[in-house]
């Protein structure tokens, strides 16, 4: 399926959903409880069967976390990218996508581990690469710790 | 009446459980197995990485472009010149410029060399997991000639920063074309004794097939690229879908197998070597001439989010740079093969022997930095 | 002269196997400590006691096989002097191999060879 | 493929003086042919332990390869096993998360046991001394090293090179009589940055977490 027409399906199943600016992949943003039945919708659909969870991360920006899901189908070789943005810094919570796309699990648990994004009804939400006492974010911009020499 | 032995031992049946920790032999580098064993079979399988998480994404945020290849091919180590590849294709894509064809075909033949590199290594390693010695000699010797090419043009062996954004660091060395031909006259050669080293070996088809079954559905779910995921029927090779630099002006085949056990994840490595030798045929005689550096008057990304996707020897590499126009990314994100070919391994290895898991995790090829980075 | 040589041979190979052992054990820097004497895993300290017990089929595997093993080393020395003992030395080989049939019909028969 | 190894004779070995002295002003006790004779063979026989955690891994393994053979120099089998391992080659990054581990590992090491600092991360850091939250800035914060081997990866003649100093030094000490060298534990109260920081207190080494001494 061509951009138009898989933004315009996504219209269709989310109806106030926003097209993005990227130039590469058609774009959709949608909102975070709208997120978890429109991922169903993707994979369930014959004509998107997008089944192949590529990339998710998160990006901190100034008006809250973006969460960015690339998403392609295996048998129809399209993509779309899915944006979900998180306003609340403090307390950032969205849904998880684990039981749509296995493979969101571990990408979950690292940006929960980076980012410290809470996941609902994630299965096993544990910090991945970091030790479990460890104290606050990496990847956040305002990390701060005595450890690492700036430069 | 009589107490059959197998009745005696219901109190021995509980599990235990085995670190095959951070030091492993077989566990190719720093990530950690708790294992739960019963006697001998695996009953499942927690992979512990981070022992060797060094922040490579906070770091590439203080850095400037041309400064982030430094790091990013020690990331896949095993992959170097792919690595490198990928920042500078999605650098120049960010910045809408085009390298010359001179560059494009220098930065393929990089690219099928290390793969070949890569999987030499890889199948050393494979030989000796399984217990068979002579194969890290065989790789090994056979992979010190791409070395040796890779030193004389880049000056490095094994980690090169020598692909950056906008074209090459200098040139190639004028012997370069002289010296690949030699060596792809010379490994067509030594390739087939690999295979009757391992591949007809009975007691190494013994050890590998029929192991650790993937299915496509799984492979597609957990996002398994590479030659671990063609070894279950998924298509998935990124030079195939998205071809980038001189990928599109060359004819080869991507090797598919359907049955996705241990011993067709090695048959698509093996093959897939052949067809890096034709690739590299087919481009080294006709390496045009032109600038192998952009004149660029600062690598800087404009606004925006871009998106590269490429095949390394693992499976598929994404980078992602969200830029503010400055000159180093605000955001850079390495979505890295092994981190997504690592946790299928619990699913595909419960149930068989400990010394399959050892197998199952040597076809899986991980490179455990590409995972934590 | 056939005892003298009987007993060099004894004397040095004690004298040979002793001297390796203590002299390695006057020589050797010997430091004890805490985290050395604990099991080693990979560098993790060990989840849950490390003496535990093993599924009993090793055993009894492990046994078998011995059995018939040191069976195969007496046949050895056996089949050099077979030739001129003649036909009691293998009557009593005949007597020897089935005694230890019966162990393995035993075996076999109690189930001890199924892997469950 | 025109890259030989250039032999270099023994006398004209002693580029490092401070080995030299050391044998010559005799480490506090007449060294006897027989403490020769072991550090000899201990020397010629130094098995490191298979511990690679990144790039430098490959580099040690292609020094283990056929073409820049280790087993020249008597490390003839890497050790799965701590406990049949004299030296341990730090090859890579050592994180937070693996410090205690590498010193665990050290500790399960039979005496004499000897640290080789393989690359530019395991001497002090290397490309990720800057701006990283995880890595330990240089090896001998957690474990006394006897050698260290620069570069990023270092090339294989350069391991060997380390392995030929390790030799030497393992030669002029007496192993037996001598306690070992504590480990050099760098308590670094401040860190002089490089470039002052804007605000005024440098930031303070916070030393990994240790495992009690036993």
């Amino acid at each position: 399926m061509t951009r138009e027409e898989l933004i315009s399906l996504v219209a269709t199943l989310v109806p106030d959903m926003k097209p993005g600016a990227n130039k590469q992949y058609p774009e959709v943003i949608v909102t975070a409880a709208q997120l978890h039945e429109l991922a169903i919708a993707l994979k369930k659909t014959p004509e998107t069967t997008l089944d192949y969870l590529f990339c998710e991360t998160a990006v901190d920006r100034k008006d809250g976390f973006h969460m960015i899901y690339y998403v392609s189908s295996s048998v129809l070789h399209h993509s779309l990218m899915i944006r979900v943005v998180i306003p609340d810094k403090l307390n950032p919570v969205i849904p998880t996508v684990s039981d749509v796309w296995r493979a969101a699990e571990f990408y979950e648990r690292e940006i929960f581990d980076l980012f410290g994004i809470k996941f609902e009804n994630h299965p096993n939400l544990k910090r991945i690469f970091l030790d479990d006492d460890w104290v606050g974010y990496p990847l956040r911009k305002d990390y701060k710790d005595t450890f690492t020499i700036e430069r | 009446m009589e107490d059959t032995v197998v009745d005696i031992d219901l109190k021995e049946k509980e599990e235990y459980i085995i670190n095959m920790g951070p030091q492993h032999p077989s566990t190719h580098g720093v990530l950690r197995f708790e294992t739960c064993l019963q006697g001998e079979t695996v009953k499942y399988l927690i992979p512990h990485c981070g022992y060797i998480h060094r922040g490579i994404e906070k770091m590439s945020e203080s850095l400037t472009y041309p400064q982030l290849i430094h790091l990013t091919d020690r990331m896949d180590y095993l992959s170097a010149h792919i690595n490198n590849e990928a920042v500078s294709l999605c650098v120049e894509k960010a910045m809408g410029v085009e390298v010359s064809d001179r560059v494009k075909y220098i930065r393929t033949i990089l690219a099928e060399l290390t793969r070949i590199a890569s999987h030499q290594l890889w199948w050393s390693a494979f030989g000796m997991d399984l217990g068979a010695l002579t194969t890290f000699f065989y790789g090994l010797r056979d992979r010190e000639k791409i070395l040796d090419i890779f030193e004389e043009s880049t000056g490095a062996r094994l980690l090169q920063s020598f692909i950056t954004p906008g074209g090459l660091m200098y040139d190639v060395h004028p012997n370069f074309q002289k010296r690949v031909t030699e060596f792809v006259k010379y490994f067509r050669k030594k390739l087939p004794e690999y295979d009757q080293l391992l591949t007809d070996n009975i007691i190494f088809r013994e050890r590998t097939q029929g192991i650790g079954y993937m299915s496509l559905e799984d492979a597609i779910e957990f996002g398994v690229t590479g030659p671990s995921g063609r070894g279950s029927g998924f298509h998935c090779d990124i030079r195939k879908i998205e071809p980038y630099s001189a990928y599109p002006l060359v004819k080869f085949d991507e090797i598919t197998f359907d049955v996705g056990d241990t011993y067709h994840r090695y048959l698509v490595r093996m093959k897939e070597m052949w067809q890096s030798l034709s690739i590299i045929e087919q481009l080294i005689d006709g390496i045009p001439q032109g600038p192998i550096m952009l004149e660029l008057k600062a690598i800087k990304a404009p606004k925006g989010e871009y998106y590269q996707r490429v095949e390394t020897a693992r499976g598929e590499l994404g980078v992602f740079i969200v830029s503010d126009g400055a000159p180093s990314p605000a955001r850079i994100h390495y979505r890295t093969p092994n981190f997504s070919n690592l946790f299928i391994i619990n699913k595909i290895s419960a149930g068989h022997k400990i010394a399959d898991l050892v197998a199952i995790s040597g076809s899986l090829d991980l490179v455990i930095p590409d995972i934590d980075r | 002269m056939e005892s003298y040589q009987l007993l060099t041979l004894f004397i040095t190979a004690v004298v040979l196997v002793g001297g390796a052992i203590t002299f390695s054990y006057y020589a050797a820097p010997y430091k004890p400590g805490i985290v050395k004497s604990e099991p080693y895993e990979c560098g993790i300290p060990t989840e849950g006691p490390t003496w535990i017990q093993f599924h009993v089929g090793y055993y009894l595997f492990a046994i078998i096989y011995l059995i018939f093993d040191v069976e195969t080393v007496f046949l050895y020395p056996w089949a050099v002097v077979m030739k001129e003992v003649g036909m009691p030395a293998f009557i009593e080989a005949l007597i020897f191999l089935t005694i230890l049939g019966l162990g393995l019909l035993y075996a076999w028969k109690k189930k001890a060879l199924i892997w469950e | 493929m025109g890259i030989e190894i250039k032999s270099m004779a023994y006398e004209d070995f002693n580029d490092n003086e401070a080995l030299e002295e050391l044998q010559k002003s005799g480490s506090g006790v007449f060294m006897s042919s027989l403490e020769s004779l072991m550090n000899w063979g201990r020397s010629n026989s130094v098995w490191p332990l298979t511990f690679a955690t990144s790039c430098c891994g490959i580099e040690m393994m292609a020094t283990g390869g056929s073409r820049h053979d280790f087993a020249r120099f008597g490390i003839e089998v890497y050790r799965a096993s701590p406990r049949q391992a004299d030296v341990i080659v730090v090859a890579g990054t050592i994180v937070r998360k693996m410090a205690p581990v590498l010193k665990r590992l050290y500790d399960q090491m039979a005496d004499p046991k000897y640290v080789i600092a393989m690359g530019a991360c395991a001497v002090s850091g290397g490309p990720f001394y800057y701006n990283s939250y995880s890595v330990i800035r240089g090896v001998d914060q957690v474990i006394p090293v006897d050698v260290y081997i620069p570069g990023c990866p270092p090339r294989p003649e350069a391991l060997l090179y380390g392995v030929m100093q390790l030799q030497r030094k393992i030669k002029a000490r007496s192993s037996t009589k001598e306690v070992m060298p504590e480990p050099i534990q760098k308590q670094k109260e401040t860190v002089e940055p490089v470039m002052p920081i804007s605000e005024s207190a440098p930031s303070t080494q916070a030393t990994p977490p240790q495992t009690p001494a036993p």
